[in-house]
C-alpha cells in the first residue's frame, strides 16, 4: 500500500490562474463567450466605419491603420459631451462596494467582471492619455498605453455587460457601468469592431422597422396567425387596424411579441384587452419595432432609429403613444426619446379614453406604459376578470432592469398581478425591485453564441426562481421585458426547468373576461385552461 | 509595490520636513510658504477640476431609480429614491452626502445561512466609511479654534463635546480614536482582502497613509510631543490675517504635521479625493426622475440620418398594398 | 473504529478543506468572495457548493446512492458545465476530496493500517465522479440543445408558418387552422 | 444641460467655506495673550519664582495639576517636592492661586485664546479677583 499517492504529488494539478496584476493579463477568446463579429453588408447598411469580414480570434483584427487617434479622438470628444464620463472616469475611489453586485462576476468569478475593473479598462486608459499623474506614474497609478491588447480586452468585456445598472445602485456616487459600457461600445464602434447581434437587428430595423427583418406583408401574416389562434381559444375574431390614420392611439411593442414564442401569447393579450376595451388604436408597419437595439451601439444609432417613433405618429395624427412590456425600449423611451427626438408637441397629453385618467406622468413625452394604462383600467374597475382562470399558475414577478432601475416601474406590474391571477409569491428581497437581477441577456448578449456566459450569468437569478419554485411551487415567471421573455425561457430551462416564462399581458388576456366569448377552455397559450398540473406540491 | 511606494513616500514627507526643521531651521518654509502654496493649489485645483466637469454638458437625464416612479396618484412613489421634483433630489442627495444610503443598501438581506459574521462586511464598508468622513469633518471644524479669533460659541461647543469622556490631559478627542480606527479598517480591508487589492492603486494607497500619517502626528502632537499651542495660534493666526510670523519655539512634530497637511491638500484636486466634489455632479444621482413629465434639452443635439416613411413605402409599397395597408401613394 | 466514524468525526475539517478546494479552482478574488458570502441569493455558487458538499460527504460515508446527495452533485456540476472550465477541472474537484481525506486521515491510516479501507473509500469518490461526468455531459449537451431551441423559439412564428413547426397533440387544430389561413391568404 | 449657475454657486460656497479663517479675521489684529502677573503677592516676592521653571509650567501646568489632584484625592501624597527639592502642598487654591489669583487676566488669557475650557472651576470656588492697585 506504499505506492498510495502522497498528498504533495496529488495536489500538484493547481487550477489557480496565475497571481498575475490585471494589466497584465491578456484576454483569451473562448467558445462562448464572445459573439460573432457584425457582417460586413450590415456595417455597410448602416453607414458604419470599417466594414470586413473577421474574428476576435483572429491576431490582426484589420484595424483602421489611425486606429489609435480615432479611438483617442473618440475619448476626447466624448469627454466634453457627457459630464457622466467624465466624472465617472475620475472619482471612483475603488472602495469595492460594486465588486460583488455584478451577475457575471457573481455567476462566474472573472474578476474583470467586477463592474470596478471593468470600468478601470476604460479609465487607465483615461488616466494614460488624458491625466498628468497617469502620464509621470505609468501603471504604478493604473495608467496605462493603448494597444490592440486593451481594444481586445474592451471587446471581451464590454460585450459581457448587460448594461443592467444593478452596481450603479450601490455606489456611493452612482457611477453607472452601463454609462461606461456605452462609451466603451462607442469607441469600439468607430473601429468597426461590434458583435452581429446588435447590428444586425440595428441594420434590420432600420430598413424594415423591426429586428428580425420581417417585412409588412409577413408582418401581416404572423397577426392573422395570432388573430386565429385567439378565435381559437375565445371565440371572438380580433380586427386590428395597422398603419391607420385618424386613430387615437399609437401602439408601439418589440417585435418579439410577434414572432418568438412566448412573446406571441404576451400579444394576444394586448389584442385581446384592446379589443375588450374598443380601443381606438393602430399598429404601425413602420415604426413596428419598440426594441432599440441602437442603445448597444451608439448615442447616434438610438437617435436614428427612435425617430421612427414620433415621425409615425405625427404622419399618422395620433393624440399619444401606448408602449408595450419591453425592457431597453422603455429605457430608451423613458429617458431618450424626448431629449433626442422632441419635443412631441404635435401630440396631446395622454388621458385614458376609457376611464378619463390624465397621465399626468408622460404629459411631456406623450407616452404612456401599458401597466401603467392596464393598471388604470383595473383600479377603475373597468375591466371583467376572472382570476381563477390563472389558477393553474403559482407565480413570481422579475423586475426587468431597465424598468425598475431606469424608471421605476415596480409596483404597476404587480398590481396587475394580482388581480389577475390568485397564487402571487416574491422572490428574495435582495433579487428584486431596484436590486432585481439581470436575465444576462440584455443589451445585445442574448444570442447562442454567448450560452455558457449567459447561464453563468444568469445563475443569480434563476436561483432565486429555484427558492420559490421550491418553497412554493411557483412554476410560472411573469416580466415585462421581451429580451427577458426570450432569454429566460432559456435560463430556466437550464436551471429551472419546472418554470416557464410569461409576459404580464398574456395572464391579463387569460383571465380577461371578454363580451361575447365562448367558453373558455384552453388558454392563449393553447394549454388546457383548468389544468392541474399535478407535480405542484407545497 | 504601489503599497511600498505610497508608503516610503508618506515617510518621505515626514523625513523631509523633520530634517528641514531640526537641521536648517526653514521655519518659513514649513511654517508659511508651503502651507500657503498647499491651501492656493487646493481652492484653483478644486475649482479647476469642478469647472472642467462644468464644461461637460448632461445631455440625458439618467438617474438611476431605485424606489417606485411617480405614476399613477394611487401608487404611492418613493420620493427618496425615485424622486420627481427638485426637493426629492435635494432630500436624495442629502442622504447620500451625509449618510452614504447606496452603500448602507448593502446591508439588506433576508435569508442567510450559516454564521452571520461572516456576512456584512459591507455593513462595515459603509460604518467605516461615514465614521471616517464625520470624524475627519469634525476635527477640521474642531481645528478652526486655531483660525478664529475670538473663538465661535459653536466651536467651542464642538470641542466640549467632543472631549466630553474627559478622559486624560488635555482630554482625548474622541473624533481621534475613530478617525484612527476607522482610516486602519479601511486600509486594512483594501490589503487583506484579495478582490479589493486586486484593484487598488497607488491613488487609493497614498490618500491612506497620508491620513494615517496626519492623524497619528496630530495625537502624537497633543498627547506626548507637546507644543506650545499659543506659538501654534500665533502662527496660525498671522498665516490668516496675511501677517505671517515664524516663531522657533514650536516643535518639529508639529511642522511634519503641517507638511502632511499641506501634501494632502495639494495632492487633493489631482486625485479620486475629488469624490467630494463629483459626488455632486454625478447625473445617475442628481437628476429627478421626471423625464416623461419635463423635456431634458440636450445642448448638443444634431440630426441625423434617419430611414424616413417615405424610403420605407417606396420600397415596400406593392407588398404594403397587396395586404391592405393604406400607403400614402398610390 | 471503522474509518467511516473517523471521518463522521472529523467532517467539519473534511467538509471545509474540501469546499475550499473546490472554491480555488475560481481566480483568488472569486474564491473569497464565494467563501465569505454567506447570503444564498448574493452568492449562488459558494451556496450550492458549500451545501452540496455536505450532501456527498453523507454519501460517501453511508454509501448509499442518496436521492439528495446525487442532486447536490448535480448541481454543482450544473454550475460548472458553463463556467469557465474543461472538461477534467470541472468535475476535478471531487478528486481532491481524496487528497483531503488522506491528508486528514493520515495519522490514524499509518496507524491502524486502514488503506483497504480507504481504497473502499476512494471508490465511492471514483463512482460519485462517474455520476457527475454523466451530469456534466447532459448539461453540455442540454447547452448545445438550448441554442438550436432558443433559436426557434425566436423566430417561432416565422418557423411556424414555413411548417417547419408542428405539434402532433394539434395535428388535427393545425390542419383547419391552415385551412382557414389559406383562405385568408388569398 | 449644464446648470452653470448652480455650480457656480456650489463654488462659491465651497470657496466661501474654506476661506472661512481669512474673512472672519480680516482687519482684526490677532494680539498675542500677554497673561498678567502683576498680583499684590507678586509683587511682593523679592525673587519672583514660581514652582518650577517658567517654560516647564507654561509646557507641563496642567499634567501637574492633574497629578496633584489624583494624589491628593485618591493617592496619599500631599506634598510635592520640585526639582530643587523645595516642598509645596499640593493644592489650586493654596499655593497656585495665592500667587496667581487673578485669574482673568492670567489663567483666562491663554485659555480662551486657543479656546482651553479647563475643569478646575467644576469642583473649586472661584478666587476672588485680587489685583494689584495699580492695575485699577
Amino acid at each position: 500500500m506504499s505506492d498510495v499517492l502522497k498528498p504533495a504529488e496529488l495536489s500538484k494539478i493547481n487550477y489557480k490562474p496565475p497571481r498575475k496584476e490585471w494589466m497584465k493579463t491578456p484576454v483569451n477568446f473562448k467558445h462562448g463567450m464572445y459573439i460573432y463579429p457584425a457582417k460586413a453588408k450590415n456595417l455597410k447598411y448602416l453607414d458604419m466605419p470599417n466594414p470586413r469580414e473577421w474574428s476576435p480570434t483572429d491576431k490582426d483584427w484589420k484595424l483602421p491603420e489611425n486606429w489609435k487617434e480615432i479611438v483617442l479622438e473618440g475619448m476626447r470628444e466624448r469627454l466634453g459631451k457627457y459630464r457622466s464620463f467624465k466624472i465617472f472616469m475620475d472619482i471612483c475611489v475603488r472602495c469595492g462596494a460594486c465588486a460583488d453586485k455584478c451577475h457575471f462576476f457573481i455567476g462566474g468569478g472573472d474578476p474583470k467582471n467586477m463592474p470596478v475593473l471593468r470600468a478601470e479598462l476604460l479609465r487607465s486608459i483615461y488616466r494614460g492619455h488624458f491625466t498628468k499623474s497617469g502620464k509621470i506614474f505609468g501603471s504604478l497609478n493604473g495608467a496605462r498605453e493603448l494597444t490592440v491588447d486593451v481594444l481586445k480586452e474592451w471587446f471581451y468585456y464590454f460585450y459581457q455587460c448587460t448594461e443592467c445598472r444593478r452596481c450603479s445602485v450601490f455606489c456611493p456616487y452612482g457611477i453607472d457601468t452601463a454609462e461606461i459600457t456605452m462609451m466603451g461600445r462607442e469607441l469600439l464602434n468607430l473601429l468597426g469592431c461590434n458583435v452581429n447581434w446588435v447590428i444586425e437587428p440595428v441594420a434590420n430595423c432600420y430598413r424594415t422597422g423591426n429586428h428580425l427583418g420581417i417585412q409588412p406583408h409577413a408582418l401581416m401574416d404572423m397577426f392573422e396567425m395570432m388573430l386565429d389562434d385567439i378565435y381559437d381559444r375565445t371565440g371572438i375574431r380580433v380586427k386590428p387596424s395597422f398603419n391607420r390614420k385618424g386613430a387615437e392611439i399609437l401602439f408601439v411593442t418589440p417585435s418579439a411579441d410577434y414572432f418568438a414564442e412566448p412573446g406571441i401569447y404576451t400579444c394576444m393579450g394586448y389584442l385581446v384587452l384592446f379589443h375588450e376595451l374598443g380601443l381606438d388604436y393602430t399598429w404601425s408597419t413602420y415604426a413596428s419595432e419598440g426594441g432599440n437595439f441602437g442603445l448597444f451601439t451608439s448615442h447616434e444609432m438610438i437617435k436614428r432609429l427612435n425617430a421612427k417613433i414620433y415621425a409615425e405618429a405625427k404622419r399618422l395624427g395620433v393624440k399619444w403613444i401606448l408602449g408595450g412590456e419591453c425592457g431597453h425600449m422603455w429605457r430608451v423611451m423613458h429617458q431618450y426619446m424626448d431629449t433626442m427626438n422632441g419635443p412631441a408637441d404635435f401630440l396631446e397629453e395622454p388621458v385614458s379614453p376609457v376611464t378619463g385618467t390624465k397621465f399626468e406622468n408622460a404629459k411631456s413625452t406623450k407616452m404612456v406604459h401599458i401597466t401603467e394604462f392596464t393598471a388604470d383600467l383595473i383600479r377603475n374597475n373597468k375591466l371583467k376578470l376572472d382570476p381563477s382562470r390563472n389558477d393553474s399558475l403559482r407565480v413570481t414577478f422579475h423586475d426587468s432592469c431597465n424598468p425598475a432601475r431606469a424608471m421605476g416601474i415596480l409596483e404597476e406590474p404587480r398590481y396587475i398581478i394580482k388581480n389577475v391571477c390568485n397564487n402571487f409569491y416574491e422572490m428574495p428581497e435582495n433579487t428584486i425591485r431596484e436590486q432585481t437581477f439581470c436575465c444576462a441577456g440584455g443589451a445585445g448578449l442574448g444570442t447562442d453564441e454567448m450560452m455558457e456566459t449567459r447561464m453563468r450569468g444568469g445563475l443569480p437569478r434563476a436561483n432565486a426562481v429555484r427558492h420559490v419554485h421550491e418553497k412554493y411551487g411557483v412554476n410560472r415567471l411573469a416580466c415585462i421585458c421581451a429580451i427577458d421573455r426570450a432569454t429566460l425561457t432559456t435560463l430556466m430551462e437550464y436551471w429551472v426547468p419546472e418554470v416557464k416564462v410569461t409576459g404580464v399581458h398574456e395572464m391579463v388576456g387569460n383571465a380577461l373576461v371578454m363580451e361575447g366569448e365562448k367558453e373558455r377552455t384552453l388558454t392563449l397559450r393553447g394549454d388546457p385552461l383548468k389544468e392541474t398540473e399535478g407535480e405542484v406540491n407545497v | 509595490m504601489k503599497l511600498l511606494f505610497s508608503f516610503i513616500t508618506v515617510l518621505l514627507l515626514v523625513i523631509i520636513a523633520y530634517a528641514g526643521i531640526r537641521y536648517a531651521s526653514l521655519y518659513y518654509v514649513f511654517g508659511v510658504i508651503i502651507p500657503y502654496a498647499a491651501v492656493g493649489i487646493f481652492i484653483t485645483g478644486f475649482v479647476y477640476r469642478v469647472l472642467k466637469w462644468a464644461g461637460s454638458p448632461v445631455p440625458f437625464r439618467i438617474p438611476t431609480t431605485c424606489g417606485q416612479e411617480k405614476s399613477l396618484p394611487w401608487i404611492k412613489q418613493n420620493k427618496l429614491d425615485n424622486p420627481s421634483s427638485t426637493l426629492g433630489v435635494i432630500g436624495r442627495m442629502s442622504l447620500e452626502i451625509l449618510f452614504f444610503r447606496s452603500l448602507l443598501r448593502n446591508t439588506k438581506t433576508e435569508l442567510r445561512e450559516g454564521p452571520s459574521l461572516a456576512y456584512g462586511s459591507d455593513k462595515w464598508l459603509w460604518l467605516a466609511g461615514l465614521a471616517f468622513h464625520w470624524s475627519f469633518l469634525i476635527i477640521l471644524i474642531r481645528h478652526l479654534r486655531l483660525f478664529t479669533e475670538p473663538v465661535p460659541y459653536l466651536i467651542t461647543l464642538l470641542n466640549n463635546l467632543d472631549a466630553f469622556l474627559q478622559i486624560g490631559v488635555p482630554p482625548l478627542y474622541i473624533t481621534d480614536v475613530v478617525l484612527l480606527a476607522s482610516v486602519s479598517y479601511l486600509f486594512i480591508r483594501r490589503v487583506l482582502i484579495p478582490q479589493f487589492r486586486y484593484i487598488s492603486l497607488i491613488s487609493d494607497y497614498f490618500p491612506l497613509f497620508l491620513i494615517l500619517g496626519i492623524g497619528i502626528s496630530g495625537i502624537l502632537m497633543r498627547y506626548f510631543f507637546r507644543v506650545n499651542l499659543i506659538s501654534v495660534k500665533e502662527l496660525v493666526m498671522g498665516l490668516v490675517s496675511f501677517n505671517p510670523q515664524v516663531s522657533a519655539d514650536i516643535g518639529s512634530i508639529f511642522y511634519i504635521h503641517i507638511m502632511l497637511i499641506a501634501t494632502l491638500f495639494a495632492y487633493f484636486p489631482f486625485s479620486k479625493l475629488m469624490h467630494m466634489g463629483g459626488v455632486f455632479l454625478s447625473p445617475t444621482r442628481n437628476l429627478a426622475n421626471n423625464n416623461r413629465m419635463i423635456r431634458h434639452i440636450n445642448p448638443w443635439n444634431y440630426p441625423v440620418k434617419v430611414h424616413t416613411y417615405e424610403e420605407y413605402e417606396d420600397e415596400f409599397r406593392d407588398k404594403m398594398k397587396a395586404v391592405d395597408i393604406p400607403v400614402e401613394k398610390e | 473504529m471503522n474509518i467511516e466514524d473517523i471521518v463522521l468525526r472529523k467532517k467539519a475539517d473534511i467538509l471545509r478543506r474540501g469546499a475550499s478546494l473546490i472554491m480555488e479552482t475560481y481566480s483568488v478574488n472569486a474564491s473569497t468572495f464565494f467563501k465569505d458570502q454567506k447570503d444564498p441569493f448574493a452568492n449562488p455558487v459558494g451556496y450550492t457548493i458549500s451545501q452540496g458538499m455536505e450532501a456527498i460527504f453523507d454519501t460517501l460515508v453511508r454509501d448509499e446512492a442518496n436521492k439528495r446527495a446525487l442532486d447536490f452533485l448535480d448541481r454543482i456540476v450544473r454550475i460548472r458545465a458553463v463556467q469557465d472550465f474543461t472538461p477534467s477541472q470541472a468535475i476535478g474537484f471531487l478528486f481532491s476530496l481524496k487528497k483531503v481525506l488522506r491528508e486528514e486521515l493520515q495519522k490514524e491510516l499509518q496507524e491502524n493500517s486502514m488503506y483497504e479501507e480507504l481504497l473502499l473509500l476512494e471508490s465511492r469518490i471514483d463512482n460519485m465522479a462517474l455520476v457527475a461526468f454523466e451530469s456534466y455531459m447532459k448539461y453540455r449537451e442540454k447547452v448545445y440543445g438550448l441554442k438550436v431551441k432558443e433559436f426557434k423559439n425566436m423566430a417561432f412564428r416565422l418557423l411556424e408558418k414555413a411548417n417547419l413547426i408542428s405539434d402532433i397533440a394539434d395535428e388535427e387544430a393545425a390542419v383547419i387552422k391552415n385551412d382557414t389561413r389559406a383562405e385568408n391568404m388569398k | 444641460m449644464y446648470d452653470t449657475g448652480k455650480i457656480i454657486a456650489g463654488l462659491v460656497i465651497f470657496a466661501g467655506l474654506v476661506t472661512l479663517p481669512f474673512w472672519y479675521n480680516s482687519g482684526k489684529a490677532a494680539a498675542k495673550p500677554e497673561p498678567s502677573l502683576d498680583t499684590p503677592v507678586i509683587q511682593q516676592m523679592k525673587d519672583k519664582h514660581c514652582i518650577e521653571s517658567k517654560q516647564y509650567m507654561i509646557d507641563n501646568h496642567m499634567q501637574m495639576l492633574n497629578e496633584w489632584r489624583n494624589e491628593f484625592v485618591r493617592g496619599d501624597m500631599t506634598m510635592y517636592i520640585n526639582s530643587k527639592g523645595q516642598y509645596y502642598t499640593m493644592s489650586l487654591e493654596d499655593t497656585c492661586l495665592h500667587c496667581h489669583s487673578n485669574e482673568k487676566q492670567f489663567c483666562d488669557k491663554c485659555h480662551t485664546y486657543v479656546d482651553i475650557k479647563p475643569y478646575c472651576w467644576d469642583c473649586h470656588v472661584k478666587p476672588k479677583e485680587e489685583v494689584a492697585s495699580g492695575q485699577r
